[in-house]
């Protein structure tokens, strides 16, 4: 146990609460860690006991909180692929939260202890909710109780600014989930799912269309897809690193649960022009989530933009199945289906592992900022390669998982080019294609900047000089998925199993896997080659003399902070899309003072560089829109003028204006 | 059955030969033929090979700050490279290693070569690193692009999703006309660019502001730049031999010649030794082709200059909008 | 007879449009006031109703006596008279008073002969004629009716076009006596106990409004309604 | 025996606030006027708990104390339950709200003892309001509970609150007269029902007979009642009274204010809707839903934009007044019985948000939204409460107006009025937008203090937050934290779990009408 009397930099951010007073914390960690690890079992049993092409949407039970509004509890497969991501998570996120949650003691720590377990809990309430206001119910709390959670930190003002700006538009967007799922139970006549289920080929195509529509606003704003996605990347970043895990992991998948729910269950067969829709929305959401991604120097920001662009990545692949589907290429769709879950299953593994990493580095240096960061590799060189091999995931370096549920994809849609009727058909399966390959380029771009920034090279600042190493319980979460995610990647036909079986129980049947040999192949031409290169170079020209130099700096000793930033190393790429980014740069100088005495010395010129990114969803809708409401609003807000006069005017010319409506019946 | 391993085996060594071999070689020409068109003799075409083994005699110096990273990453790059080059016909119809072949697969891993090799210039610490590294990211990011577009023409074409088949294929199908000489087109700037040769790049310039490849190995030395130097010439070959197999096959050319010299009129059943004939013919071929587009592409960098960075993704968009044109083309008859 | 007195009710109304002071505007309502109980009064006599004596006795004792009353020792409290204040004028007011007399005179006056006529509209429409033992002793109900209606309307404009609390605190006095009136002419059966609860809440009205119209001459000393417009939005 | 009983129980109901508001006042009584109060206040509760377990008895049946005058029928019990209930809890939030007001200097003595008469009066006005059976005599308490309750809102004798008083009486009265005007309508729609001579405003015979009424003169009666009662309900546009008067009052009686005196208006309105010929029905439900959708609407805007806590739930409760008259409109049994459940869910909520803003700004000395900060760091308890009740105000999920709401749009929607339902939609939405900003500013950031900016653990002893602010459960004393705590547990379990008996009882009401 470390003292807290201390008050320097690393020891203030290395104190831990006595142990006594964790202890309730701990024991809620320890319960709901029993709980989860039962419930994971279980589902996994479930999962692979139950027929693909068992009923969906069983009802377990119901309870009625008022005569006729239920909470109605099911569990299909599709639930219990949710659950289990859930769940799994969840499991993690115990062991990290106590390892992170240090400073906490006594009933604080309890409370937020319980705090975490309820948002797990209304997540799971999502995917078990069998009724429209049971799943409003749970939807809504999540969000809240996710709110909740991010404000622990509201004191400062970007986090009040960010979570206000989350909730509000998450809230708005169960609004029109709202008021898509009271039209269908109007039109259906019912509010349990099997009850809405059985009007769903009588509701005519045009209201359907709305239904889609609102559903794919509703839930694409917790998906993140664009033009809704501008709370992401400033909420997800600032909550604690095992709730933006919890948020990237599945929170914005669940958008997709509750697209594909009410697809499949609840609205008739998707014409082509859904899925064209969602694969044009799930494109754009690949390509300019990761652009935005491009000039942040965050680690968890960056995160927050590849999370949108993956989250667009999954929308594709959806809406790729429909247009298969409507093509008549039944077994492409149920690839794309696959497909769609494979690439779930391994983001939520490696965004969550990257969270929780990120949540170390801020832990052990207090900053996120990947220009203070730099060689970290060698103070936690466990933490660094576990980092290494989610990022190398997201990048889709190919034997890992990532890859392979992108090359299940790109298959696809080589195969659905052949199959599509006409020209035009033709060249719009080559746009996924594209978007794919570029966001697919970026993405490896920037995650090995990120990694580089972060473990690579010199320490940038005092605070990555000191990082202290990390909790054992944090990087045992990290080592955990790995682990996972080495599996995942070693044998991908168990994961395409999985999601094969998901896209059955949809009636669709996916084809057969074709990378099942990719994995082992790789392993046994690449490790004897290397070792071929390696051993004859060694054989012929002997152990290499190795001198250690300070690298070249044009004559100048170097220093840590000659070395590029995050901005600079993407600078070209940024200024290359300017116009799409809305991209601004401003240089100013700055005075003498502002200036680390460091670096006076070798910058002659002080200037001070700023780039602003302009998220034209945000400031051209949503900030023009909340201007527009409160301008009206101080507007109309001038009637309460406080004459007493002027009230009762109103009130007696709204009087004869509802008699002269009235009316008609006395001058008959 | 053993037949069959034998000859694998012996299309292995015979690729692996003429990759590493040969790669420096035609990095040689191209400087041979620039030197003679600005009026120098220049060194000899084996110059490359010289250095290269010059290179790997020396002691290495590397910056204070690396990491295993730096080490590591030479190998890696070097194998990965030639597991490439080993995945795409060169010298005959036949594949040494077929499973790396899918195009998608193919793609990535070439990325990752340079995600490597972008992540080990990183690992120094320098600023000249960074700054190659950076542009080649950017560069990577409209390649890749371009050369996704331009190889799904190709496998379109092919009917499958096997590059190396693919290659063999495309150049078989009758009436592709327009089509055809578009994605040459296509496909020659995507050549330049990936070679990391004027107009894109310039690989002998050792100047801040304009290195994009050289940057990155920077703080390379002795073996190690040795073996990544090697990837970069490999690379070129790579593609260098894959343009010329696509748009001027001679399989058909080297396999008919071999069955006519051997005696045999019917050249699918081509004996062990039909099957060495047919790659000794088919490498000279290949190098026959290579040394003609070597003198292209030394004439190429001689007459024009280098554009600027900034310039370069519109290059390559002409690339990625010629591919475009080119299928589109090959789908209306 | 009763025509007479509504039209005398309807004249003291429009002199409220019309006065200079307060105090003035006090003496005017409790004129009126008499005039409605006298009114009440004349009905007792035709029809023998005893709930009508009640009223009439409660109008006078209330409405003539206690609440002008109050009213005058709370302005003698201020200690000098106290002019009213109208957004259009005391003229403005006049002609808008009658104005608004005239076209309700015409609308209400249509209206209400129908009414009393009979059947308007369907089998369940009640005919006043035949129904209360008030619409058989009146000869003039549309009059009555009618004059009610405008002195309803004469004190809703009252209040909004006085400026000065107290001012409209008789507006409100004005409309309810155009409702008493209207009551009245309709056939007046309330049951004892509602009618003695309206006028009980009546007087605790004026009461309240009269405390806080001292009050506010101690907070703010003045009555005028531009001071109390602090609270906006 | 059970008769006398029952009459007894009722007299108790009636009598007892008076009773406890007499001796309260007292001067003699002075030092035990808390004793008094909470006696009072709980033993009221007890009486009308034991009271509506005799109407679970006799399942809904009416209890009669003068038949045709006096009754506590289910509706009435409902009404008095909830009085008794907000009664009860206003009364222990405003013994220690009103005492540390007392001590701050801001009243005299003999004003306090005037508070709590007013006080007690009020909800004993309120309670006689409700069991009155006749619609004259329900005119005549609704009028009352206006009066005694101006008084309380002129109590700190502020320019402003007299303004806000003044206003209040004014309009409050021009409605009521209105409102009789209605009355008399009704009356002459009664004439022809020989049923009803002599008897002619008893609401039960009304009822049963209701469909013999003349339907003209019923909606002319309806519109006339609907303008009157709306402007006392505080409906959008009549409403501008409302902001005034529950910002200037003591905390307590705002939440009173809120929670009870508007649906005591309603009360009216209910009344005289449920007596409305069959056929009229659909044409009173089409202004019903005009006027709640408008009064919805039109609150938004004041929310949005909002510099005072009490004014911004002021609005609030008028929106929730638009959304129980929604309610109303919708029709059927179904929206009787969500306009009431609303009517309970918003009472529990606004007098807890009422409540707790009210210890805020008596804490920070000021009720501007701009200069409270960090209160969930000098105040954490009441902070957090505070939380509860603006994000149960805005109708989220998992609380219990939400299952209101819920409840409230379904129906909605299933009778047909889509427009309406999405308006009303929008317009919950946009009220969550405001209050989780208001919300979010109130209780985090720093708060400042009088030498500008402090941490928030500085400022709890600095002079912006009194020292008293920081003891246990953020400063609040013993019975102020037992009304939060009783109201926000109902408001965080009340979206879950609903009691059986209170379901029951508003059913029986809504069927009743």
């Amino acid at each position: 146990m470390r003292s807290a009397q201390s008050t320097n930099c690393p020891s203030d951010r290395m104190y831990v609460a006595p142990r006594s007073s964790r202890l309730w914390a701990g024991f809620v960690y320890i319960l709901f860690f029993m709980i989860y690890a039962a419930s994971f079992v279980w589902l996994l049993t479930y999962l692979s006991s139950s027929s693909p092409l068992s009923h969906r949407s069983d009802i377990l039970f119901t309870y009625a909180v008022l005569p006729d509004v239920y909470w109605t509890v099911g569990l299909d497969r599709l639930s219990a692929f949710f659950a289990l991501i859930i769940v799994f998570l969840g499991l993690i996120v115990q062991v990290y939260a106590w390892g992170y949650e240090q400073k906490v003691g006594g009933f604080k720590g309890f409370f937020e202890g319980l705090l975490l377990n309820a948002f797990i809990v209304s997540m799971l309430l999502v995917v078990l909710a069998r009724d429209m206001f049971f799943f409003l119910w749970a939807w809504e709390t999540m969000s809240l109780l996710s709110f909740v959670l991010l404000m622990k930190k509201g004191d400062e003002p970007a986090v009040a600014k960010a979570g206000t700006l989350y909730v509000i538009m998450t809230h708005t967007a169960t609004g029109f989930l709202f008021i898509m799922f009271l039209i269908l139970a109007r039109l259906s006549g019912g509010s349990t799912f099997p009850e809405m289920a059985h009007m769903r080929f009588y509701i005519p195509p045009s209201l359907a269309a709305g239904i889609f529509v609102l559903a794919v606003i509703g839930f694409g704003t917790k998906a993140g897809l664009v033009p809704f996605h501008s709370w992401l990347p400033e909420a997800h970043p600032l909550a604690p690193s095992h709730v933006s895990a919890l948020m990237s992991g599945v929170m914005i998948t669940l958008g997709y649960y509750g697209l594909l729910r009410i697809v499949y269950d609840l609205l008739p067969p998707a014409p082509l022009w859904w899925g064209i829709l969602l694969m044009v929305i799930g494109a754009a959401t690949a390509f300019l989530g990761i652009l935005y991604g491009l000039t942040t120097s965050n680690i968890k920001r960056f995160l927050a933009y590849s999370s949108i662009e993956n989250s667009g990545l999954l929308a594709l692949a959806l809406g790729s199945a429909w247009v298969a589907k409507a093509w008549g290429a039944d077994e492409l769709a149920g690839t794309f289906i696959a497909a769609f879950f494979f690439h779930l299953i391994v983001h939520a593994l490696f965004k969550s592992g990257l969270f929780l990493g990120a949540g170390v580095i801020e832990h052990v240096t207090g900053t996120l900022d990947v220009d203070k960061l730099g060689g970290l590799m060698r103070r936690m060189p466990d933490v660094a390669t576990m980092m290494s091999l989610f990022f190398a995931t997201m990048a889709l370096i190919p034997p890992l998982a990532g890859f392979t549920g992108e090359w299940i994809m790109y298959r696809s849609y080589l195969d659905l080019l052949r199959v599509s009727p006409d020209v035009l058909g033709k060249m719009g399966v080559l746009m996924p294609i594209l978007v794919l390959a570029f966001s697919g380029m970026m993405t490896m771009g920037l995650a090995l900047k990120h990694f580089a920034l972060i473990f690579l090279a010199a320490p940038r600042s005092k605070e990555a000089q000191t990082a202290y190493p990390a909790s054992i319980f944090m990087r045992l979460a990290l080592y955990v998925v790995a682990f996972f995610l080495l599996v995942l990647s070693a044998s991908p036909a168990l994961t395409y199993h999985l999601s094969a079986s998901l896209a059955l129980s949809f009636g669709l049947m996916p084809r057969e896997p074709f990378f099942t040999e990719f994995f082992p192949l790789w392993l046994v031409t690449s490790i004897p080659v290397l070792l071929l290169v390696f051993i004859t170079v060694r054989l012929k020209f002997g152990r290499p003399k190795v001198v250690h130099e300070p690298i070249w700096a044009c004559g100048i000793s170097p220093h840590p902070h000659v070395q590029v930033t995050s901005y600079a190393y993407s600078q070209s790429l940024a200024l290359l899309f300017k116009r799409i980014l809305g991209f601004k740069i401003v240089y100013r100088r700055v005075s003498s003072e502002q200036v680390d005495e460091d670096v006076k010395k070798y910058v002659p010129v002080r200037l001070f560089h700023q780039s602003k990114l302009k998220d034209w969803a945000y400031e051209g809708l949503y900030v023009p829109l909340a201007r527009y409401i409160v301008r009206a609003s101080e507007r109309i807000r001038r009637i309460q003028s406080g004459n007493v006069q002027m009230y009762l005017a109103i009130l007696f010319s709204v009087l004869l204006l509802l008699l002269w409506w009235i009316s008609p019946r006395f001058w008959r | 059955m053993m037949n069959e391993l034998i000859r694998l085996v012996w299309i292995t060594l015979a690729q692996a030969f003429v990759v590493l071999f040969f790669s420096p070689l035609f990095n040689g020409v191209i400087q041979k033929t620039k030197a003679l068109r600005t009026g120098r003799w220049g060194a000899p075409v084996v110059q490359p090979f010289y250095d290269l083994l010059k290179w790997f005699k020396k002691d290495v110096t590397l910056a204070e700050t690396h990491s295993v990273l730096t080490v590591c990453v030479p190998y890696a790059v070097f194998t990965l490279m030639l597991l490439l080059n080993m995945s795409v016909p060169m010298i005959s119809t036949a594949v040494p290693i077929a499973w790396l072949s899918d195009v998608f697969v193919f793609i990535y891993v070439l990325a990752t070569v340079v995600v490597l090799l972008a992540l080990a210039a990183l690992d120094q610490g320098g600023g000249f690193g960074a700054l190659g590294s950076s542009r080649e990211m950017m560069l990577n990011f409209f390649i890749e692009g371009a050369l996704m577009a331009t190889l799904l023409v190709i496998v379109y074409a092919g009917g499958t999703e096997s590059l190396a088949l693919s290659i063999v294929t495309y150049g078989k199908v009758t009436n592709l006309g327009i089509s055809y000489f578009l994605l040459l087109l296509a496909f020659f700037l995507l050549v330049v660019a990936e070679m990391g040769r004027i107009p894109v790049d310039n690989p002998d310039t050792h100047l801040e502001l304009t290195m994009v490849h050289e940057g990155m190995v920077l703080e390379y030395s002795g073996r190690y730049l040795s073996l990544v130097m090697w990837t970069q010439m490999m690379k070129s070959w790579l593609f260098a031999s894959m343009f010329v197999n696509v748009f001027f096959p001679s399989w058909d050319l080297s396999k008919a010649l071999a069955a006519f010299l051997i005696g045999q009129s019917n050249y699918e059943t081509v004996s062990f030794a039909g099957t060495v004939l047919e790659t000794l013919l088919g490498t000279i071929f290949l190098l026959l082709k290579m040394l003609a587009l070597g003198i292209i592409i030394g004439w190429v960098e001689t007459t024009f200059a280098k554009m600027r960075l900034f310039k370069v993704p519109q290059l390559l968009g002409a690339a990625l909008m010629l591919a475009l044109l080119s299928f589109l083309a090959s789908l209306t008859p | 007879m009763l025509d007479i007195l509504a039209w005398l009710i309807w004249l003291s109304t429009l002199m409220l449009l019309f006065v200079r002071y307060l105090h003035q505007a006090v003496w005017v309502v409790a004129g009126t006031s008499i005039l409605l109980s006298a009114m009440s009064f004349v009905l007792f006599i035709e029809t023998r109703e005893g709930g009508l004596l009640i009223a009439a006795l409660l109008t006078l004792l209330v409405k003539a006596f206690f609440v002008p009353g109050y009213l005058l020792r709370t302005l003698q409290k201020v200690g000098r008279p106290l002019e009213t204040v109208r957004y259009l004028g005391r003229m403005g007011s006049l002609l808008v008073g009658l104005l608004l007399s005239v076209i309700g005179g015409r609308l209400f006056s249509t209206w209400a002969s129908r009414l009393a006529l009979g059947p308007l509209n369907g089998p369940s429409t009640p005919s006043l004629e035949h129904t209360t033992a008030m619409g058989r002793a009146l000869g003039g109900t549309d009059v009555l009716m009618t004059v009610a209606l405008i002195v309803l309307l004469l004190g809703a404009f009252m209040m909004i076009d006085h400026r000065k609390v107290l001012m409209q605190a008789l507006g409100l006095v004005t409309m309810e006596n155009g409702v008493v009136l209207l009551a009245t002419s309709l056939g007046y059966q309330m049951p004892f106990f509602v009618e003695l609860g309206i006028f009980f809440d009546l007087l605790v009205t004026i009461v309240v409004v009269g405390m806080l119209s001292y009050q506010m001459i101690e907070a703010l000393g003045s009555m005028a309604t531009d001071r109390m417009q602090r609270l906006k939005g | 025996m059970n008769c006398v009983l029952e009459a007894g129980l009722l007299i108790a109901i009636i009598v007892l606030p008076f009773v406890t508001a007499s001796l309260a006042a007292m001067r003699a009584l002075s030092a035990s006027r808390d004793s008094v109060q909470i006696i009072g206040a709980s033993v009221l509760l007890l009486l009308t708990l034991f009271a509506i377990t005799l109407l679970f008895k006799r399942s809904g049946e009416a209890l009669v104390l003068l038949p045709g005058w006096l009754a506590l029928d289910a509706l009435g019990a409902f009404m008095v339950l909830l009085i008794a209930l907000i009664g009860f809890l206003a009364t222990l939030y405003g013994i220690p709200y009103m005492a540390e007001e007392f001590r701050a200097g801001r009243f005299s003595s003999s004003a306090y003892r005037r508070y709590v008469f007013l006080f007690h009066t009020f909800l004993g006005a309120m309670i006689t309001a409700a069991l009155m059976m006749n619609l004259g005599l329900l005119w005549v308490g609704i009028e009352l509970t206006t009066l005694i309750s101006a008084l309380t809102v002129s109590f700190y004798g502020r320019p402003t609150s007299l303004e806000a008083a003044w206003k209040y009486v004014l309009m409050g009265s021009v409605g009521l007269t209105l409102a009789l005007l209605g009355l008399i309508f009704l009356f002459v729609a009664t004439t022809n029902v020989p049923e009803l001579q002599g008897q002619a405003l008893d609401w039960q015979l009304l009822h049963e007979t209701r469909n013999l009424l003349a339907p003209n003169w019923m909606m002319l009666a309806f519109v006339l009642t609907l303008v009157g009662y709306g402007t006392k309900a505080g409906l959008a546009p009549f409403h501008f009274w409302l902001p005034d008067a529950h910002s200037e009052s003591p905390s307590p009686v705002s939440g009173v204010l809120s929670a009870l005196l508007l649906n005591t208006a309603l009360l009216g309105l209910l009344r005289m809707l449920s007596i409305m010929p069959d056929t009229l029905l659909a044409e009173a439900h089409t202004l019903l839903r005009t006027i709640g959708a408008f009064s919805l609407l039109f609150a938004v805007p004041f929310i949005f934009v909002q510099w005072d806590i009490k004014r911004l739930l002021a609005y609030s409760s008028v929106e929730h007044m638009g959304i129980i008259v929604l309610a109303l409109g919708a029709g059927g049994v179904s929206g009787t019985f969500a306009a009431l459940l609303h009517m309970f869910n918003h009472s529990v909520v606004k007098s807890l948000a009422f409540f707790s803003a009210g210890r805020i700004s008596q804490v920070y000395g000021t009720k501007r939204i701009a200069q409270i900060k960090g209160a969930v760091h000098a105040m954490p308890f009441v902070g957090g409460v505070w939380m509860l009740a603006m994000l149960g105000a805005a109708g989220t999920p998992p609380f219990n107006v939400f299952l209101s709401e819920w409840l409230i749009m379904k129906t909605l929607f299933t009778e047909g009025h889509v427009v309406v339902g999405t308006l009303m939609v929008t317009a919950v939405v946009l009220v969550f937008a405001a209050f989780v900003t208001v919300t979010v500013r109130m209780l985090y950031g720093t708060p400042e203090t009088k030498e500008g900016h402090a941490s928030p653990s500085e400022a709890r002893g600095a002079g912006g937050v009194p020292e008293r602010a920081t003891r246990l459960l953020g400063g609040t004393s013993l019975w102020m934290g037992i009304s939060f705590v009783v109201l926000a547990a109902y408001v965080l379990i009340g979206g879950v779990v609903v009691p059986s008996s209170l379901t029951t009882l508003i059913r029986w009401a809504a069927e009743l009408l």
